[in-house]
């Protein structure tokens, strides 16, 4: 089991953070997609080939090296489709795919993922898709079909024909949704879905970006508590404070803990990644709401305004902690898994 | 007449007065006056205020019997409610009787309407804290600052504004309250929108605005004890307001939620308990302070223990809803998600949960208070505010 | 619905604490029963007859009246059978006997119930009952049994023939169990097991003491708060112990209220008292365990000691909390009732 | 001889030496002293330690690959633990070399059992603020006062002792440091019974016991900052073994709770749920602090993080599996009782969950300090222990 960063990890982790504050700090968090930061993404750092193998261009990357990236782009609170692209990253790795590799190696193409099933008559799809994450900025949608020989999954071009798709306002106002109807729209088969392993890397993958936004929440108040004063004192001296920013802090400690963890179980030992999959899910969905929660109400009534940052992350973390079902589904599935 | 007949015609009158149903935006306010007038006309506005300033005259026992009336009724009221139930009784209590002549009849008839000036962006929990400054110039003061967080300042008339009066003294010791004149043109209102997206607030710039000594309230450096008056009044309205009330239209609360979640599942059956069991604990501790209230034992600072719960609890229920109803619940459409970006303001406004367990920790368990480090030092010479 | 108490109650109130602070403070909780303190308890203040009925010669009292005395009796850790005859008092009222009700209110009778059935033939009663309340002090034990009409209550002599009987000692150390073995122990039927609430008033009786024993766990740390010092302040003044003791009285204020709640929908309202008494048991035992652990904890060492009192509530706090079954048994019947 | 080799070499001699089985009570202590003599003179005590003084000169690669060989293993130290984690790295690092010759062999060969005697009845989180008395008599010192929390006192030839030697200076700056002869008729030793009713502790009675100048740790009225040196060598010794090696044999732990309940229950299966969770976060964590002390990156005050959360994990599983389990965990055989009675202790033990909050915030986070009001004054003047 390996839970540290090793130096190359450590100055993946290093570039991006520095990529990301000078491109796409916080503060532009509010404006949504930037095509030319994902461009530069891509390219300078390679990060949208980072976990696809060589083969096809990538860098051929871990998760572990995904998750690096993914806490920074979360820290930053990255609008548009970086874990949408991850996550169809990850599926194509059960159906590889030439074309949709190399494009997202490339940086020529982001695409997303939905879980539920559309018909396909062997050409087309036609489905009705709702909360298609960055279903707006995406070119491809990585979608299930039932066929004779169990589910198939397929990839449909969103600016094609037969394909509708509206943005849906959601909460979280730094990554968007879409409603995606599919109406004969042209797909192209990839193979079977993978029996297993796909959903549990996407759950390693977004408890990385949980454990980068919780970070960032608590270095954000952190550095508040050290700067404003109330009654004379600055507030970061006050237990009342003081005594929550260190139970936050112990969350993080753990909440990284088990994402090196599951990053690992998902490179290194698969009979681990179930339970490390689900567990991360579990407890650093919840940690991160909790920490990015009392990151915006420490804030006082700065926090509560539109103006600040505070709930950017709030929501943000909210979103993220339904992303992949309501949260009792990673309970139960840890129940199962431990035979309970 | 004696109360229950009071209460019975008070109920009739409420019937047969209150406006139901909405009008458009823009009336709001004059249709809000209009009823304010009928009401204070009908003898039900300022019940147990001094007869002699407009008000009625008559004891508590009246007022609470209206306002329990009152509460099966939704009165388009929410614009006097800083008037009624701050800066009213402030000039009340503190005014002269030239302000009071002057000020209380048109609040209490909703002919003017007002707002309350004390929180600023570098003094929020720490109101004696704050930087607006108030310089003597002949018979007037020439005012400049910023204030936030205040409700309905862009339909007032009035605002009653704390001010630093002398940057010599220690913080408390060089404050002093004013009336300003909110159509000045020195003042500027500007819609603050909080997290949700939506602007219940304002930020007030005060820009050389000059005001009259005679609407100085208090004396001059005395403006700390004028805003614990209207602080304490502020204190008695949000507690008695505090209820549960809101409960009924919020949809993590559990009569909505358990339509909308999945009740065959055990665990969400668990979850749904144990929201019943926080919302009833909190509802009859709130009945138990009222039914004391009533007993002519008033709950004093025990009254921040139920504003600590409810935030809490508000919180709590917001977050526990999202979660069991799924990623439905982050559309921007959907209730829920409303329900979220509102929680926190339950813990922000009207004092923060810190706030409130230092006040339950000093007054009500009588502890030792923390050292103060801002009683005894000039103001210009303390830390304020941000700074590094 | 009644929240607050008459003046009547609070006279009660004031009489029982003046009494039991000089008769039975906490400091004498670890010694043991003391029958002395018990015949004053049921002759001087009446309270062992308090709710039984007056042609009983009880004061025939409610509930509410129970509850106040209970609480304070679980405020001084009243070592002995008080609350196992309030709970025989309780299932009596459902099957009135005149010598039990009478020797109850004279004092003369300490009673205990338990919820196994035994055999019975008519005459005698047969079974093992483990962990019977106060089984060692009680005179009498009330035990349903099975019955071609359905179930039965029994009322056994515990110091009677064919009854043998052996201390347990339990985590409380301030009141004891005992398991009670019945071969063939002469038994008086009092009638059928009643069907609707006494267990239900049982809940509220012993939330009502273990609203007494959160209080005075409460006041001990707050008290303790007030005149410890560390780092040259008290700790009462740091805002980590401050603030853990406003939301412990938080929580004090919500369980007063439902245990006056649930008294008075015991005495008044029938039809509210199941819901009543379910959420007694699930927030004020949780509730009263929190405090008494949170009492302890913030004792520092001294709070870890043998000779401190603090781990007395602590223990009966933990005991009272499993006394009526697993905590999860009341929060199903809440799902239940509220039809969830 | 590589590190491997050295390893290997480790486990063979421990898989031959180390006593299997229990012995009687009376036994314990001679047998230990056995095997500590058989230890030390196999080359495994004091691995790191200066060769001059007894220790085997080698470095922290070895004194490591030895701890975790020994971790498959019981080894009978326990009564060497406070010489060797605390008092003995103090008298290295902080003793004269006539102490460092006297003290150093005898300990590390399980010839002599020290004890440290730093906290007092009025003096828990806030050592410093200690009341014990040394005054000064000639060549020698006269100490007066009460210690607690003493481990292994009962059995020990020496104490590390900390007392007050000036009450003019700030509480800090009028302490020093002594060993005391524990065999001394004026110390005595009564065994304090913690609240499950065992006897792991002592408190110790200094009565007019006097001390060779000779005896002293480091200068006259320096001693806080020699009790700062042992209580670093405590912290790393408590983080060391603060793992998570209890919880194999924890009853509350979720693999024998998971035996004792009815996991058909899909609420109680939860609850398993939420412990596995709560256990493996910190698992994984105290797995990856490790990790980088392997790596040669110190935890530091991070590891109070882990501490704090061992609390946490103790008290909350203790407290979860009553009540799963119910009435029956109440009986005193039931190793739940046990349970639910030691909880505390982990919270109590080496730093309340409050200082462990300070360290965390001031030492990881860098938060602004609470002003201290005990800095500056003389001990005389202030205000320590239990007072009104």
């Amino acid at each position: 089991m390996k839970l540290v960063l090793s130096t190359e990890q450590q100055e993946l982790r290093a570039a991006v953070r520095a990529f990301l504050s000078a491109a796409s700090p916080v503060s532009k968090a509010r404006d949504g997609y930037d095509p030319q930061v994902y461009a530069r993404l891509g390219g300078e750092l390679g990060l949208s080939g980072l976990i696809v193998p060589e083969e096809y261009g990538g860098a051929g990357a871990g998760l572990t090296e995904l998750a690096v990236a993914l806490e920074e782009t979360g820290a930053a609170l990255l609008p548009g489709p970086f874990l949408a692209t991850a996550f169809a990253a990850i599926t194509l790795s059960g159906v590889p795919d030439k074309e949709l590799l190399a494009g997202i190696a490339e940086g020529r193409i982001a695409a997303t993922v939905h879980a539920s099933e559309v018909a396909y008559d062997g050409a087309t799809a036609t489905g009705r898709l709702g909360q298609v994450l960055s279903g707006m900025e995406a070119d491809v949608l990585i979608v299930p079909a039932g066929a004779d020989d169990g589910p198939v999954l397929l990839a449909v071009e969103l600016a094609g024909p037969g394909v509708s798709r509206s943005p849906l306002e959601t909460l979280d106002i730094t990554r968007g949704q879409a409603e995606v109807v599919l109406a004969g729209a042209p797909a192209r088969l990839l193979g079977p879905v993978p029996e297993t392993g796909v959903f549990e890397r996407m759950c390693v993958a977004l408890a990385a970006e949980q454990l980068g936004v919780m970070r960032a929440a608590l270095d954000a108040i952190v550095a508040y508590a050290k700067i404003r004063v109330a009654f004379g004192r600055y507030i970061g001296s006050y237990q009342g404070v003081k005594h929550k920013l260190a139970d936050m802090h112990a969350k993080l400690e753990q909440a990284e803990s088990i994402v090196r963890y599951a990053a690992w179980a998902a490179d290194e030992s698969p009979a681990d990644l179930p339970e490390a999959a689900a567990l991360a899910q579990a407890y650093v969905g919840r940690a991160c709401f909790e920490v990015a929660r009392d990151h915006l109400l420490l804030h006082g009534g700065i926090g509560y305004t539109w103006e600040h940052d505070a709930h950017l992350f709030y929501k943000r973390a909210k979103a993220d902690e339904v992303l992949l079902g309501p949260p009792r589904l990673h309970r139960a599935r840890l129940a199962e898994l431990l035979e309970l | 007449m004696n109360l229950a007949e009071y209460r019975r015609a008070a109920r009739q009158w409420l019937q047969e007065n209150v406006p139901s149903g909405d009008y458009p935006e823009a009336e709001a306010i004059p249709r809000a006056k209009e009823f304010m007038a009928k009401l204070y006309d009908a003898g039900y506005s300022g019940i147990s205020w001094p007869k002699q300033w407009g008000g009625q005259g008559l004891t508590q026992a009246e007022e609470r019997a209206f306002a329990e009336e009152a509460r099966d009724f939704t009165l388009p009221t929410y614009v006097f409610s800083i008037g009624l139930g701050m800066t009213g009784p402030t000039i009340v209590d503190r005014g002269t009787d030239a302000q009071r002549a002057r000020f209380i009849r048109p609040l209490l008839r909703g002919e003017e309407i007002w707002c309350q000036l004390f929180s600023e962006p570098g003094a929020g929990s720490d109101v004696a804290g704050l930087q607006t400054r108030a310089v003597r110039d002949g018979d007037h003061w020439i005012i400049d600052g910023q204030k936030v967080w205040t409700s309905v300042a862009q339909h007032a008339d009035w605002g009653l504004l704390l001010a630093r009066t002398d940057v010599e003294q220690p913080k408390h010791k060089g404050l002093t309250m004013f009336v300003v004149d909110m159509h000045h043109p020195g003042v500027t209102v500007r819609p603050l929108k909080d997290m949700s997206g939506r602007a219940n607030f304002n930020e007030v710039f005060v820009d050389a605005v000059p005001i009259p000594d005679e609407h100085r309230i208090g004396e001059v450096n005395d403006g700390w004890s004028v805003a614990v008056t209207t602080l304490l009044h502020e204190r008695l309205s949000i507690s008695a307001g505090v209820g549960m009330s809101g409960q009924k239209e919020n949809p993590a609360a559990l009569g909505a939620l358990r339509k909308e979640v999945d009740t065959s599942d055990p665990l969400v059956r668990d979850q749904l308990v144990e929201l019943h069991i926080r919302s009833r604990a909190l509802e009859l501790f709130n009945e138990r302070l009222a039914q004391e209230t009533k007993a002519g034992v008033f709950p004093g600072a025990r009254g921040s223990a139920a504003k600590l719960l409810l935030a809490e609890l508000t919180q709590f229920q917001a977050d526990l809803a999202t979660r069991l109803v799924g990623p439905e619940a982050t559309l921007a459409g959907h209730p829920l998600a409303r329900a979220i970006s509102m929680a926190p303001g339950m813990a922000l406004g009207g004092g923060t949960n810190e706030i409130m367990r230092n006040i339950i920790g000093d007054r009500v368990l009588g502890l030792p208070p923390e050292p103060r480090v801002d009683k005894n030092v000039p103001f210009k010479d303390l830390k304020v505010g941000t700074q590094g």
